[in-house]
């Protein structure tokens, strides 16, 4: 048992992945000698070679191109798109390409590979390189979407990622690579489409993605000394996607509070609402209610990224109020 | 705009390939008799509403796919286009499956879930036709990535047009090709046009792939898209190459389409002199006149023609009796456990 | 007054624009002396010549590329993207340059372009030329979005585009092409960002969008006779979002109907229903139910297709079931 | 893999451009320094947490921002990337507010609102700075179209990296400028470097951009990026061809970044011999060198560097004196309104 940080538990994931499974591949910008810019795939290349863990020109498409064409003739590739406002730039290849060419062919091909990418803001990056885009990915058909919130998770669902079948967009959360926590040794394998449930309470189901996860469950903490009961669950799968778990846990308070990070429309919040306002309609004891990143592209400066992005306080305050009110 | 740079081009000729013999080249007739009837009769079936939605035909271009997939080894790999029932059935896929996929039926080769811009035979080796602009070139280089990886010494052989050579994927794909000494194949079809676009018009050289190669270090080649036994001997050096570890290889084949772009377009903005030159090199009596100087005889390729015939409308009956895709059919294969849940 | 098709219609608003501002230019693959593969551009190029509209190599980043820097330096671009599936090789110009860089750049720049797509499935194109896009533009924040429904609201709505300051993605549903009305002379211009009733019901609220408002309407004469009185709302605009009609036109029956073809997960739908069960909540009487595409890539067969996309019949039987449980 | 095309190339010289007064050229060295000194105040306040986020700096291109700015007309546009910092002040946007930004201060040339990456001084002709690899190349490819289209002689200047050219965009560009005969120059610095990876390790040709020229019908270009004079000298007749008419250029400027790639990168990934090489180069020592030889004196070149060392000075009192951006800010701009409002 050892303290890892989530930048490392990327590179076990994978190494665990890479030792059991030589048909697993990995190619990027950056992701060989140098370890990644954000230093998660330290290690892989001295490990592995050149040969199976391969830098790439910047050409996104390329990478994406090769993932896909490898996975359809046996390989398992992960390919890395360093941050996850890049996917703007290959989006073609992930969601007309890669998506949906096992359905149109009618199951003649298998995509088992992961697209591993840096999501999401707190680095005072600016527009370009800050976005959460977990939203983009959950709304096309034929892509999974994990969503990690700490290094523990990291390394189950990268493990149980790279072994599934189908394409993977595995997001990590910039602002978490630093996060430490007690990892244990030995061979680590989650499962996709699970909810886990941080926190039971009785009067309101806060339910957060990634990086909002710690601060919901602070927010819950607060909450709680300030009288009101919160159940936290951290979605950690968008697709597929733990409805069971959150209805219940929905049912059982009467209340939900997404916490997103993403912008304000049509974000997997809203899906959650809609599903919830729909199929449990009638355990609902009030609003449903959304706190995300405004409908705005995020600034730079420190102070104003701070404001834009849920902040525990901002959770405090919204649910404080809505159930007061 | 383009520079004449045609002192650099190297026309490849017949002779330096390795050499068929007149049953292997009779085949390739067969072939080329083949996607011909099979495409005519494709349009007649869309004219009469039976192939519903869009079909592109390669009437006029049948010698690149017959030329292609001779050279071409069992387990190589096809990429095509939207424009791809020809490189489909070149490459051995029956003509039932195919044409029952234009007419959206469960028999269809993709039971009807593709379409005709998305012709899919994995068995055949044919990995997907894929409808947007230069997609696939990064894909079939994945592939040859794999056989790369696994040595296998499988080629990739990816068809595309020349409309093609300005969107980006295809810049990136030669440059990824070239740098990882891929084992794949580049095939500009250049018919002159895009839909009702003429290339020249909007891309800044001469031979729209032949005048890039060399921006990947690649060298400059140009083949005759209207003969067969050219083609097969450009793509026989450059599957060598790729197979032998010698990476990618860009070929230019020139050809026309006959018929319009999509659907019933009949293609008017093309200029009658234009479309009567290339009807005078229809790649099909070219090689038909070829081969009866080769010895075959009259005979031999009438009953080549009226046999594929009659397998053309053995195809459309069969096509034909295809019931509708079954409801089920919908919410499957999504994900590779056979379905499409994305909840539980 | 003259019938005048949806696909008329478009050329009809681009030309009324182009004739009263020399700045407006139009640019794409094959929409000059061909008038695009829709037809929807016949005439143009014969009006107002070579320099003002422009055909294109396939290279639909340098096109959008044209517009945006085109608009930043004052002129008024519209561009088209042929299919509405290629945004996605060119989504990068649409998200993180054209939609973010006025933020981002304090309000130093301005972005008055149009970029037209046709959109959505019925022609039986399968997977790659069917997709409904509308919410992969919703969810960006910096775009408008507008989607009509008939030939009037398109030249009214596409001239309110071409003189709006900001970046709007006009989306033309394909399926509705070919649909005519009359379309009265002389200049017309539309508003963004306004919903329109078009039937006024009691029981229930049927909101819709493009191809789907037709259905919406002959859905509601089923159910006026099977005794549900609908509401039917086209919502035209996503961005900006008429919510006040929409949040109106729902607590005035207390249930809601969303009718989107864009697929299951992160839809408009979902945006509308989270708008209302926040906002509203106490003047809900029933679940607030989606109809939409199922969370599939569309598949080419006809029949498959039509089991796809929301028909009329689905509508009612959903309404109906909805209303009587 | 690249192909030795030394022979092909023609490496502009001082001497076939306009000649420059020694004010000029004084003023060209003022440049250099202010550049230089304000990015190594910019890598100080990153390392003292000033400046938050990232940074990327020039020091040792400066030649190639300050010739370029040199030969421009005021009202002409330049399209930067991440790493644009010195092209921004040699377009004389003052140094106060660029730190500003950098520092994500109420006073930045933004507000703070884009940071470093971003910086745009439209007054100042500086359209913007992107930070997607290869994203402006068809964003300045507009803006010269509209001044090609209004008549207004304006001339859109270009530049990114050597890694720049593997992406589908930068191919796009240039073919789409080319066919447009557009106004455009497009600046390669070549830096040898992308991130931490060789870019000739990634690029099937020697010369990133000069090797694909042709592919576009253009003159392969290749100046020496650390020399101030050959690079005015270069880019006077690029824009002086692009204003008259004859459409864009494609140049590659060779050079070196002495620090890393951003933030506190010590860019260790490179040979110890290389990295002495080009520090041995460096352009600013050795445009020193050459005005004096041509009649400046040290006394002259002192003096203005102490005058540079002074504005860095109050900018940074300046940048910092900035308070932090005020709370309104946040939802303002989105629209041209002045808004946010997504809904009535
Ligand atoms: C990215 C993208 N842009 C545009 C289209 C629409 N489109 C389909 S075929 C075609 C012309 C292609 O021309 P070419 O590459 O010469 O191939 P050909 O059709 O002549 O075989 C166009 C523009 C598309 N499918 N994908
Ligand atoms: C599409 C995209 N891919 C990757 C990156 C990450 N990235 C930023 S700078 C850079 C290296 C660029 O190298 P080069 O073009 O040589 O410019 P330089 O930094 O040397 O000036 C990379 C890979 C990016 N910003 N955008
Ligand atoms: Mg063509
Ligand atoms: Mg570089």
């Amino acid at each position: 048992m050892a303290q890892l940080t989530f930048r490392e538990a990327i590179a076990r994931g994978i190494a665990q992945e890479m030792r059991r499974d030589e048909k697993v591949v990995f190619l990027g910008e950056d992701i060989a000698a140098a370890g990644g810019v954000f230093k998660g795939t330290v290690g892989l290349y001295e490990e592995f070679g050149g040969v199976r863990v391969r830098d790439t020109p910047i050409s996104e498409q390329a990478i994406l191109g090769a993932a896909m064409g490898a996975a359809m003739t046996g390989l398992r590739p992960i390919a890395e798109i360093m941050f996850a406002d890049f996917f703007a730039v290959c989006w073609d290849l992930v969601v007309n390409e890669i998506a949906k060419s096992r359905y149109m062919t009618n199951g003649q091909m298998t995509f088992p590979l992961v697209i591993r990418s840096g999501n999401g803001g707190g680095l005072r990056f600016g527009a370009q390189h800050s976005q959460s885009v977990e939203n983009w990915a959950m709304m096309i058909p034929g892509l999974k979407v994990v969503v990690p919130s700490n290094a523990l998770d990291v390394v189950g669902l990268m493990a149980a990622s790279i072994r599934d079948n189908d394409p993977v967009i595995f997001l990590e959360e910039k602002a978490l690579y630093a996060s430490k926590m007690e990892v244990p040794d030995g061979e680590i394998l989650d499962t996709l489409g699970t909810a886990k449930v941080l926190r039971q309470g009785t009067d309101a189901t806060l339910v957060a993605l990634g990086n909002m996860v710690p601060r919901a469950l602070e927010a819950a903490e607060e909450l709680a000394s300030r009288g009101i009961s919160c159940t936290v669950v951290d979605v950690r799968s968008l697709v597929p996607l733990d409805t069971q778990t959150i209805l219940r846990e929905v049912s059982a308070t009467g209340r939900l509070f997404t916490i997103e990070e993403n912008p304000r429309l049509c974000g997997w919040g809203g899906e959650l609402a809609s599903i919830v306002a729909d199929e449990i309609f009638y355990d609902l004891d009030g609003p449903l209610v959304r706190i995300t990143t405004p409908h705005i592209p995020l600034p730079a400066a420190d102070v104003l990224e701070d404001m834009a992005i849920p902040s525990v306080e901002r959770i405090v305050e919204t649910v404080f109020r809505s159930m007061n009110s | 705009m383009a520079k004449d740079k045609k002192e650099k081009k190297k026309d490849s000729t017949v002779t330096d390939g390795p050499t068929l013999t007149l049953e292997e080249k009779l085949d390739m007739y067969r072939v080329q008799v083949e996607l011909r009837q099979f495409e005519k009769r494709a349009y007649d079936l869309f004219l009469e509403n039976f192939v519903k939605g869009t079909s592109h035909l390669s009437i006029g271009q049948e010698a690149i796919a017959a030329g292609f997939a001779a050279a071409m080894r069992k387990d190589d790999w096809t990429f095509a286009t939207y424009r791809g029932h020809a490189h489909t059935l070149a490459r051995g896929v029956p003509m039932t499956p195919v044409l029952a996929e234009l007419m959206g039926r469960e028999n269809g080769l993709m039971a009807g879930k593709g379409g005709s811009m998305h012709l899919t035979s994995v068995e055949h080796g044919v990995m997907g036709s894929y409808a947007i602009i230069g997609a696939h070139l990064p894909i079939a280089c994945g592939a040859a990535w794999s056989a790369q990886y696994r040595g296998t010494e499988q080629v990739a052989v990816c068809f595309f047009g020349d409309g093609t050579v300005n969107i980006g994927a295809f810049h990136e794909a030669l440059n990824f090709a070239a740098i990882w000494k891929l084992p794949v194949v580049f095939v500009c079809e250049n018919n002159l046009w895009m839909e009702y676009t003429r290339t020249s018009e909007v891309t800044a050289v001469e031979n729209p792939a032949a005048d890039r190669a060399s921006a990947y270090g690649l060298e400059s080649i140009i083949v005759d898209g209207n003969d067969a036994d050219a083609v097969y001997s450009v793509a026989s050096r450059a599957i060598a190459r790729a197979r032998a570890g010698e990476g990618p290889s860009l070929i230019e084949a020139t050809t026309y389409r006959h018929f319009g772009h999509s659907r019933a377009d009949p293609g008017k903005y093309r200029p009658d002199a234009e479309v009567a030159e290339w009807l005078a090199k229809d790649p099909i009596p070219r090689y038909h006149q070829r081969l009866i100087k080769e010895g075959a005889t009259e005979q031999q390729l009438v009953a080549i023609e009226k046999a594929v015939s009659v397998a053309v409308d053995l195809a459309t009956e069969e096509a034909k009796a295809g019931k509708a895709p079954s409801p089920e059919l919908l919410m499957k294969d999504v994900w590779a456990d056979g379905g499409a849940q994305w909840r539980n």
